[in-house]
């Protein structure tokens, strides 16, 4: 059965991977280098989404921003997504104390707040992205363990995961083998907004300027950087807007693209 | 019962419905033909997905678009596919009410008991405020429920499972209907239970002159609860026919696969008599006769066109091209001899 | 009617009692209230005997599941001991277990949920074969079509996912893969009650043929009597967690002897429109779980009930002809307080009837 | 709902707001930077960052500091501020029902937008209403919060001068008036995310069949859909707005620097940034009690919502 | 002029600390003369002082005793007159070096006294720069009485009291003050300065500071009419505003120079050898600095080239200054010279989210790169990097500046002197540079001063121990009724004169 939301949603993927894996054959110029001669300029033909502050070439940083902003996704969400998956799955399954601890260090990060965490990860490790993944993983974890805790929970309940310990299976092969992937969806479907919620997550930290350092191409930033030019060159911030809400169009639909294709057939 | 000369309270033609899927159409009813006299109370059977739901939903338009239903369903006079929605309000739910097999998920859970029934008495009947409560409470008492005033201010979750099929059916009544469409009502239940109901059920009809559609698969209801029985395979009716007619002498080939498939026709431990194969697909039905791919009579009068359901003695009607060669079912032993006739029913 | 050696019992259950303790706040402990638990199973007592099929019966709620699901032990049992081939199955750990758990194998009631959804039908088979290392990897495939026309599916099916079978094809397929591990013991919670009457018979077939080439032993638990009386060699009556009649089939069905399954077998419906009744066989709800009535459970909705019932529980006494009966009418005292017209419809029991 | 259950909660706060004291007390001073040379800036010579440091017990040992900290707390004193020289009791009351109010605000603003569009798409799911509903919100979730502030702020406030541009204002009309585009920003965000949520589990409650026995009732639409599908709808959408309201109260930074209103994500932002760690400490906690709070309050609203809820 | 009205002012952020002695940032200072007046006033070129609350003073022969005249008549916003008791310990407390982080400034008073409407400073050496200390903020005149009056045991708790409500004899007093939201200072009565009109300033009624963070907010508040006058125009943007027609968009001469700060220690805090130790790196450094290319880029053309390490608007900065041309070839001889032929790889601090610091420091990038200089950029946040400036754990980093007194003295004291805080932590020292300095604290004859800084100027800019680059001004937008707004080269907002036309 062909899938239309699922199959756009991966076409714009292609789109966008290919401009994050090849971003020098598609962008017209350097990312980063000023041309003094060319300020400001709005939309032409040799520069078709214009030049900043610093005459660089919107269309060519949107391109290599691509892969700036695809790695944001992905280094927010991944982590998170694989620990808080694992950790879910164990303490649903087995765990008594070990579920009730991880509980409260759940709660813990919930009610702390997240600015004071990421300031002080990036005070001590300096403000750029490598650290504002760790500061993300840092709290990310707990809606993934969330989600696939809950799912486990009711998985482990259903009659093909007792039936796999009927059978003599080790708890291992049941958790991984049986419970896992039919508890796994509810995530990797989250998994999907989260992504969309990293770019952003990115950008709101670059507005305070704890996310992605100049001169880094990073949408976000440069929607920020257009801040001050809206009045006078809508195309700074605009054109890289537009390719964060490209990006979350296509998080959304391979997300709820997936909900559907994961979903067993009853 | 009542002679074949009363007019009938409902009058069904050819219904069909179909339901649009993203794997293409399913017509989940084909064209469906049957009357109800007052006051009696007819058997729908057949297998999981036959389409007794939906025909059920059908009678009182209540399937949405994009799901198309045609045909007639008359009712006073009046087609309720075609009436406007303001005035099939005044026949939906007033006259015609509807109980469902499940009474946790039909019940709104997050509405008191007194509260869905008050509810249906405010738009059918006009009361409101102390005396909706009083009727309220006169409802649940008439089903059976002890301490009925106290019970309205439960929620539904706080009721047993045979309490919660009798709030259902005290909300149906509520508008003092004449015809209760019952899907399933007692197939949640445990045979103790269901026993209650289908009994309390048969009481009301007496008391309230009431006409009961009730749908189910277990033939032993419909043996024990139905003045006539009408079998429905792959969204079309196969046979009707009156109860005891059909338990003794089916006339179509699917009943009669279907009362000797159960167990108690034959010897103890010995092999039953399935039915080979399984329920059709409605999205890939079979040239002809949609039975005939699991039928032990099947020739090739039964592959051209499907077989209408045809009007036979009796007031009974079949739509199989064998219905003149089926035995009766006595000589295949529906009731062992190690049964007792007195007492204990199995 | 098969006729049963009387051999030694396979598997023997006694005072079998489990528990659900229902989660309370600490307040409510620290306060001192009563833990509360749902009575699943009390005091339950059963032997199995090679070869034989044993139904049990009763209504919803009443433990019949607890107790299949005790006896795989995917619940640990509270209390009582359950005694496998000599062995002591609730103290099996690790290896033990699983060896156990492949001697003795359960199938599900859900067709659709008792199979991975992602798995096919092969990898199902598959895994149960190569985990148990039933067959040497060579031999996986013939096995896994061995099989699959054991249970009458078509050796193509081994390549489709779950949902494209019937229900009834389902359960065949879950049959199959209890029988990949060859056990000795099936118990079969609910296997056809999700399936229509005519796809029920070809399961009930399956079951009865392969019963009888394999020589396995079945629990059979079930709440439609029909079937369980076409099925079993004897059947064990449960009411509220309890054991209230065991006896053979005929016996059970035709001389039924606590009110309890009179009742049930009044209130089923009989399948002749011509024998039809007015009154309810019994009245009532079922009581609580977690508030169990003292003294024999079923003595609030009991036509036959006396002072006695509500302060004593009747034990499993056994009658002549083996027959098991947990009632106080039976027991020798009570004679003297015999109601001699209970509002049954069933023959009114006589103590000591054979 | 019993009390005992509301206490009880109360009671597991605490707890929990140990490890946070704990934790947030390690975290600030631990971090490199201190708030005297911060404040201070990069003229002030040794000698005087050391008197300001002895001046504030910032020299003492860092287990000394934190008894203080602690006992301070206990007699509800969180200390004063470095940088403003004000208690942070002072500063965290005016501060704060600023952005409670924008919160709450936003919040209600969410709600009246997500709760009628999405029972619009549900009702006309995979229509083009839906699908414009569903656009519309999923750029709105796309595009950083400062932008759409901005955007609103430059296109209502600026360019139609139907809002005033940033502020707080004094009275309570003045309140509502100035906080709209602030509170429509974060609200379009609650909103976006309500939607997705509520529209599915309209459909959901749609398909079920108490929708069908009250439409089988012949109960008017407006009756089936309001008393029927939507209460039932929202159980879900709660908790999930619950922990919204939650990560809003401490979110609010950009919101609060683009529209200039004086809450705590602002000031947390400046102290966090200047190290002051009195108002870091105190806002951390009033957060995480704040938090606690919404949560509790949104578990009471479920089982308010949803009979069945049973507390443990 | 227009008298009366209410002028709302938008500012980046709150002040923190009302006090002119206790205070630590230009928030505050910037404002406080509108509360607080002094006994001297720096001119609105902020290169001399004229009379304040003192009319008069007259320097003794020695140099060594500075007596002022205290003007008649004068009172406080409360109405309570202005006694030489109040000077006496305003000034006593001022520089009093438990208090406060400017007491350095009155360091070369050794006592105060006071009698009648005389004061007289009695000094430990002759004091060229006493005047213009006694024209900054801190030596304001405070209440001694209320200021006693205020609760609070010590002098610091009484300090928190009366900053919260100050009463000073400024042209303004603060009326409300509704912490991070707005501060209404509303016209004193008894200020004694005059206006145009013969009567008493100042003219507006009513000032008002709204604190609105986000300059693209700020910008449109005042475009949209809500508030008159806003600070802080991002540079990007100045062009834009001057040409609104509604918009007065005015940049006002300042002292703020923009440079880099190297550390010249032979080696980094973590051991590294450090080529920034040597003069001719350092240099080539600034060779390599294409001061015009920056400010086009960075202020959009809205700043001056650095030719001294002091701000053209200093007193006493010295116009002969040749700075470092642009010149890449030079750049690269030095480099061998140096030999560092394959170049060298240099790492500057920054402040994370400043654009300025970005666009600076990804503009040097390149131009250094032709130059064989590769820059690598440590972004961090302002307290870690001052953490680590202050520990001279650095090998460059953005650094600004701007002068809190009319006086060289203040900036040379900390850049190019090796003193307390080594020289801007460059560690720079030059034994020649810091005997002309100490000289010139005492030298009063200012044509003698005046060549001691050309010297210091020279010497300091030979050695380059820091990387010069731009002036900048203070961008304000006014609305076009606005008149009479100054901000001076110090950095202080004067309110006295400001009036709404119609
Ligand atoms: N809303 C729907 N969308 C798609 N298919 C539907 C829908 N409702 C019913 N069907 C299909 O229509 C067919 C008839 O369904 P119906 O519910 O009437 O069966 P039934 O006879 O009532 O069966 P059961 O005994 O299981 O209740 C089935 O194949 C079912 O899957
Ligand atoms: N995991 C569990 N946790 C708590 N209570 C349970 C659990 N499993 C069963 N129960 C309770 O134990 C009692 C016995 O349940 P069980 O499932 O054994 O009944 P059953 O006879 O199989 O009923 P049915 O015919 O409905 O399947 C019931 O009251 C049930 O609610
Ligand atoms: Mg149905
Ligand atoms: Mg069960």
């Amino acid at each position: 059965m062909p899938k239309p939301t699922l199959l756009i949603g991966l076409v714009l993927l292609l789109i966008l991977l290919l401009a994050a894996l090849a971003p020098h054959v598609l962008a017209p110029y350097s990312p980063t280098d000023f041309d003094y001669k060319a300020i400001l300029n709005p939309p032409t033909a040799r520069h078709p989404f214009g030049t900043d502050n610093f005459g660089r070439d919107i269309l060519s940083r949107v391109i290599y921003g691509t892969r700036i902003d695809l790695q944001i996704a992905v280094f927010t969400t991944l982590f998170p997504f694989l620990f808080g998956t694992l950790l879910g799955a164990l303490t649903a399954f087995r765990g008594r104390w070990a579920d009730a601890l991880v509980g409260r260090i759940a709660d813990l990060v919930v009610v702390f707040p997240f600015l004071v965490l990421v300031i002080a990860i990036v005070a001590v490790l300096g403000p750029g992205l490598t650290n504002m993944y760790i500061a993300v993983s840092a709290v990310g974890w707990v809606s993934y363990w969330r989600l696939t805790r809950g799912e486990v929970m009711v998985q482990k309940k259903a009659e093909y995961a007792q039936a796999a310990q009927v059978l003599g299976y080790s708890p291992a092969r049941t958790l991984l083998r049986h419970i896992l992937p039919n508890a796994v969806t509810p995530s990797i479907v989250y998994l999907m907004t989260d992504m969309s919620l990293g770019i952003l997550l990115g950008a709101s930290l670059g507005y305070l300027g704890l996310g992605a350092q100049p001169p880094t191409p990073e949408w976000g930033v440069m929607v920020a950087d257009g801040k001050n030019f809206m009045a006078t060159a809508w195309w700074i911030s605009t054109f890289p807007g537009l390719a964060l809400t490209l990006a979350g169009v296509t998080f959304s639909l391979i997300g709820d693209g997936l909900a559907d294709a994961l979903r067993p057939r009853a | 019962m009542t002679g074949a000369t009363t007019a009938p309270l409902l009058s069904v033609r050819d219904l069909n419905v179909r339901i649009p899927t993203p794997a293409g159409e399913l017509h989940a009813v084909r064209g469906v033909n049957f009357d109800l006299k007052p006051g009696e109370v007819l058997g729908l059977v057949g297998e999981s997905g036959s389409g007794k739901s939906v025909t059920l939903r059908a009678l009182l338009r209540l399937h949405r678009p994009p799901i198309a239903m045609s045909g007639e369903v008359l009712y006073g006079g009046q087609n309720l596919l075609a009436l406007p929605e303001s005035r099939l309000r005044a026949v939906r739910g007033a006259q015609i009410s509807m109980i469902f097999q499940e009474p946790m998920t039909a019940l709104n859970p997050v509405l008191t008991v007194g509260e869905q029934i008050q509810e249906n008495l405010r738009e059918h009947r006009g009361l409101r405020g102390k005396v909706a409560q009083d009727r309220a409470a006169e409802l649940l008492d008439l089903t059976g429920i002890p301490s009925p005033r106290a019970r309205l201010s439960d929620y539904p979750h706080q009721f047993s499972g045979g309490m919660r099929q009798r709030a259902m059916i005290a909300i149906a009544l509520a508008s003092e209907p004449k015809l209760l469409l019952a899907d399933e009502p007692t197939t949640a239940l445990d045979v103790t239970i269901q026993d209650q109901i289908l009994r309390l059920l048969l009481r009301l009809r007496e008391e309230l002159h009431m006409s009961i559609i009730l749908v189910t698969h277990d033939l032993g209801v419909v043996a024990q609860t139905c003045d006539r029985v009408a079998v429905m395979y792959g969204g079309r009716l196969m046979e009707t026919a009156g109860v005891e007619e059909l338990f003794h002498h089916p006339r179509h080939a699917y009943s009669l696969g279907l009362l000797r498939s159960l167990p108690g026709a034959g010897a103890h431990r010995q092999p039953l008599q399935p039915i080979p194969g399984g329920p059709p697909n409605l999205r890939y039905l079979p040239d002809g006769c949609t039975f005939a791919p699991r039928c032990l009579y099947v020739s090739p009068a039964c592959l051209g066109s499907e077989p209408p359901l045809m009007m036979l003695e009796g007031g009974r009607a079949s739509a199989c091209v064998h219905h003149a060669e089926l035995p009766a079912v006595s000589a295949t032993g529906l009731e062992p001899e190690s049964l007792p006739t007195q007492g204990v029913n199995v | 009617m098969t006729e049963l050696t009387p051999a030694a019992p396979l598997l023997s259950v006694r005072h079998l009692t489990k528990t659900f303790p229902v989660p309370q706040g600490v307040f409510a402990r620290w306060r001192g209230q009563p833990q509360r638990a749902v009575q699943a199973l009390t005091d339950v007592d059963l032997t199995v005997r090679r070869g034989e099929t044993l139904g049990i019966v009763g209504e919803s709620g009443c433990g019949k599941s607890t107790l299949a699901r005790t006896l795989v032990r995917l619940y640990d049992a509270d209390s009582g001991s359950v005694r496998y081939d000599g062995q002591d199955v609730l103290t099996l750990r690790g290896a033990a277990l699983r060896q156990y758990n492949r001697r003795v194998q359960m199938i599900f009631q859900d067709p659709f949920s008792s199979l991975n959804p992602r798995m096919n039908v092969g990898q199902v088979l598959r895994e149960a074969l190569s985990v148990h290392r039933m067959r040497p990897a060579e031999q996986i495939p013939a096995r896994i079509a061995e099989l699959l026309s054991l249970v009458g599916l078509p050796p193509e099916a081994a390549g489709r996912l779950p949902h494209e079978f019937s229900g009834g094809q389902r359960q065949r397929i879950g049959i199959a893969r209890a029988l990949a591990l060859e056990p000795e013991c099936l118990i079969a919670d609910e296997l056809v009650s999700a399936l229509d009457v005519s796809v029920q018979a070809q399961v009930v077939n399956l079951l009865l043929e392969l019963q009888e080439r394999l020589n396995l032993t079945v629990l059979f638990v079930a709440h439609d009597l029909r079937l369980v009386r076409h099925l079993s060699h004897r059947v064990a009556v449960m009411y509220l967690g309890r054991v209230v009649e065991v006896a053979t089939t005929e016996d059970v069905f035709d001389a039924p002897k606590h009110p309890y399954t009179q009742a049930l077998l009044a209130a089923a419906p009989t399948l002749d429109p011509a024998h039809r009744t007015a009154a309810p066989a019994l009245s009532g709800e079922l009581p609580s779980p977690l508030n169990v009535p003292s003294g024999c459970a079923f003595r609030t909705r009991c036509p036959a009930a006396f002072d006695r019932c509500a302060v004593e529980r009747p034990p499993l006494l056994t009658l002549a002809g083996g027959h098991e009966v947990a009632c106080h009418l039976y027991s020798g005292q009570s004679e003297a307080a015999l109601p001699q017209a209970a509002v049954l419809q069933a023959p009114v029991p006589q103590p000591g009837h054979s | 709902m019993q009390t005992s259950y509301v206490l009880r909660r109360l009671l597991q706060i605490i707890p929990l707001f140990v490890a946070v004291m704990v934790l947030v007390f390690l975290m600030v001073h631990l971090i490199p930077g201190d708030p005297v040379s911060t404040l201070l800036g990069d003229r002030a010579t040794p000698d005087i960052v050391a008197r300001a440091n002895k001046e504030l017990g910032l020299d003492r040992p860092l287990i000394v500091q934190f008894g203080l900290f602690a006992e301070n707390l206990v007699r509800g004193n969180l200390g004063d501020s470095i940088n403003l020289k004000i208690p942070v009791l002072r500063l965290i009351a005016e501060r704060l029902p600023i952005t409670l109010f924008l919160t709450v605000y936003a919040a209600i603003l969410g709600v009246l937008m997500a709760v009628p569009l999405a029972i619009l798409a549900a009702v006309r799911r995979n229509t083009w209403i839906d699908a414009l509903i569903r656009a519309v919100f999923q750029v709105g979730l796309s595009l950083p919060v400062f932008y759409v502030a901005l955007q609103l702020l430059t296109l209502l406030g600026a360019r139609l001068g139907w809002f005033p541009i940033g502020g707080y204002g004094d009275t309570f009309g003045d309140h509502l008036y100035h906080l709209f585009l602030p509170a429509l920003t974060l609200g379009l965000n609650l909103a976006a995310v309500l939607v997705r949520t509520l529209r599915n589990s309209v459909i959901e409650v749609l398909t079920a069949e108490y929708v069908e026995f009250a439409r089988a009732k012949g109960l008017r639409t407006r009756v089936v859909m309001l008393r029927h599908v939507l209460r039932n709808a929202l159980i879900s959408s709660v908790t999930l707005l619950g922990l919204n309201i939650g990560a809003l109260i401490g979110g609010a930074v950009i919101t609060e620097t683009v529209f200039a209103i004086p809450g705590v994500g602002r000031l947390m932002v400046d102290a966090i940034f200047g190290r002051d760690y009195p108002v870091i400490q105190g806002l951390t906690l009033t957060f995480a009690v704040l938090v606690s709070l919404v949560f509790l309050a949104t578990d009471l609203i479920h089982a308010r919502l949803d009979p069945r809820t049973e507390h443990r | 002029v227009t008298r009366g009205g209410q002028m709302v002012y938008g500012r980046y952020a709150d002040s923190l600390f009302l006090d002119p002695v206790l205070n630590d940032a230009n928030l505050d200072i910037w404002i406080l003369t509108n509360l607080y007046d002094t006994l001297l006033q720096p001119t609105d070129d902020g290169k001399s002082v004229r009379p304040g609350l003192a009319s008069a003073y007259v320097l003794s022969p020695d140099k060594k005793t500075l007596t002022l005249t205290l003007r008649p008549g004068i009172k406080f916003a409360d109405g309570s007159p202005i006694l030489a008791s109040d000077v006496k310990w305003s000034l006593d407390r001022a520089r009093d070096p438990n208090n406060g982080a400017w007491n350095g400034l009155l360091d070369s008073i050794a006592s105060v006294a006071a009698s009648g409407n005389t004061i007289t400073l009695n000094l430990k050496h002759p004091d060229p720069s006493l005047t213009a200390a006694l024209a900054t903020f801190n030596a304001a005149i405070m209440p001694q009485k209320l200021f006693n009056a205020a609760p609070g045991k010590t002098d610091a708790d009484k300090a928190k009291a009366f900053a919260e409500k100050p009463i000073g004899s400024g042209p303004f007093v603060l009326s409300e003050w509704k912490r991070g939201s707005y501060m209404v200072l509303k016209r004193n009565p008894y200020y004694w300065k005059k206006g145009e009109d013969g009567k008493a300033l100042p003219y507006l009624d009513t000032l008002r500071f709204e604190i609105i963070p986000d300059d693209s907010t700020r910008i449109l508040k005042l475009q949209a009419g809500e508030i008159q006058g806003a600070e802080f125009i991002p540079l990007s943007r100045v062009a834009e505003l001057k040409a609104n027609s509604k918009l007065n968009m005015l940049l006002f001469p300042s002292t703020k120079v923009n440079d880099i700060i190297m550390n010249n220690r032979p080696k980094l805090k973590d051991g590294t050898p450090n080529p920034l130790s040597d003069v001719r790196v350092r240099q080539a450094i600034n060779y390599a600095t294409d001061k015009t290319a920056l400010i086009q880029l960075v202020t959009f053309g809205n700043g001056k080239p650095m030719n001294s390490f002091m701000s053209s608007a200093t007193p006493l900065f010295d116009k002969g200054q040749k700075g470092y041309p642009y010149d890449l070839n030079k750049a690269k001889a030095l480099l061998s010279a140096a030999g560092y032929k394959n170049g060298i790889d240099v790492t500057s601090m920054a402040t994370s989210g400043s654009a300025d610091d970005q666009a600076l420091l990804t503009a040097l990038q390149q131009m250094w790169g032709a130059a064989g200089i590769r820059l690598k950029i440590e972004q961090l946040d302002t307290a870690t990097k001052t953490a680590r400036y202050r520990a001279n754990d650095f090998q460059m980093r953005t650094g600004a500046w701007t002068d809190d007194i009319a006086d060289p003295s203040e900036i040379t004291g900390y850049y190019a002197v090796f003193g307390a805080t080594e020289a801007a932590h460059t560690g720079f020292k030059n034994d020649t540079l810091e005997k002309l300095f100490d000289q010139s604290q005492q030298e009063v004859s200012a044509v003698k001063r005046i060549g001691l800084y050309r010297q210091i100027q020279t010497l300091y800019a030979n050695a380059a121990p820091t990387v010069f680059l731009f002036e900048t001004p203070y961008p304000v937008a006014l609305a076009k009724n606005v008149k009479g707004f100054v901000q001076i080269p110090l950095g202080y907002n004067i309110f006295e004169r400001t009036s709404l036309e119609k």
